[in-house]
């Protein structure tokens, strides 16, 4: 299956780009895809295990099932609002 | 209810017109400037970026958990992005409540929610750098 | 710092616009507007008295108590006086703080400072009678 | 001494008028004049010992020594605000 990955602020710039696609095995999680995207990018996150996630705009866990089509987004440390 | 994320200046008035009230009693708002300092530097200006579908979903559901609050009326919230000069306004927080007391916590609390949940990120910029900051939590 | 007493309608952003701001960081509101309903009874409006001299006076010291206190820049107070409807704003008062927590505590002292010192009274008038109102207190 | 007096809201009321002349004696009170208003209005307030007073915008306790020509003011139960 495809998921479709954004990347924002921090990941963006550390990935130089703001978008991606991954390909990845039927029944992937969340946590594998973190695992594609340290494989493309070592330097994306130094704690990967940590890496926040939300897929079609909602946060998850890594635990969470993948599916075909999917929005996923790599979520750094918010600092919005003052 | 308002719910919206811009790249124009922002001031009160609008977002405190667009709260529904049918009892009135107080109208709390909240608005966050650009400081000039942070921890020691001299900020030139902040750039915020948002993931801005996510972000006005986040939005929407904490006005609404705020709402269902005791005596809370109506909540709008209004966040800006892009690049913006020191004394300028990133967020407004309006809040209609029956009683004052019950606004100012419905106001406080809907502003520590956005910090900790809503998807926008600022990047500091100062005349020797620039770095994203990492919000110090609710 | 503006005060002012006024039988003019009131708005939030003049009050804010007024602040003296050198740091920035937040700005907390507070609008006080006219109930519909009080104790029971639907209210037609209300008519507000004031001792302008003193109350000005009283509302000048209550602003820089406030202002005196950690982290806040500037307090401003206006309260209108007259005749007021339902929905219509009779009392602004803004805060401009470093941070949130401490613009929020200013600006709720600040509201229960007015309501117990400032020479200010407000007569409740419905369809069958007219009463002036005793505070609750802060 | 002649000290000037105001009359507020419910008191304005009672009285039927803004303001008054009272002339008092040398040392005289503002628990003194406290018992003139009620001398001259008896209904004006069902509990004289806890009047609030105001004299020259200043509220001060029954026990303030009046001079000639202060404005004083008397201030029932305030309501302003919300």
């Amino acid at each position: 299956m495809k998921v479709h990955a954004r990347y924002f602020a921090l990941y963006r710039e550390r990935v130089g780009k703001n978008t991606d696609d991954y390909e990845l095995p039927e029944k992937a999680t969340v946590g594998d895809l973190v695992g594609a995207v340290m494989k493309r990018y070592p330097a994306f996150c130094p704690n990967p295990s940590q890496t926040v996630v939300a897929v079609n705009r909602v946060y998850v866990d890594h635990a969470h099932p993948l599916k075909n089509g999917d929005e996923t987004a790599f979520i750094p440390p918010v600092s919005g609002g003052a | 209810m308002l719910i919206k994320i811009t790249r124009d200046m922002i001031t009160a008035e609008p977002v405190i017109k667009s709260l529904v009230i049918k009892e009135h009693g107080a109208v709390t708002t909240f608005m966050g400037t650009v400081r000039l300092h942070n921890e020691g530097r001299t900020v030139d200006y902040l750039d915020y970026e948002a993931y801005p579908e996510m972000a006005e979903e986040q939005m929407r559901a904490i006005a609404e958990e705020v709402k269902k609050k005791p005596q809370v009326e109506d909540v709008s919230i209004v966040h800006r992005i892009g690049k913006l000069k020191v004394g300028e306004t990133s967020l407004i927080v309006a809040v209609a409540s029956k009683h004052r007391r019950e606004g100012f916590d419905a106001c406080l609390y809907a502003v520590e929610r956005i910090k900790e949940l809503v998807p926008i990120w600022k990047k500091e910029v100062w005349n020797e750098g620039a770095e994203w900051v990492r919000s110090k939590g609710a």
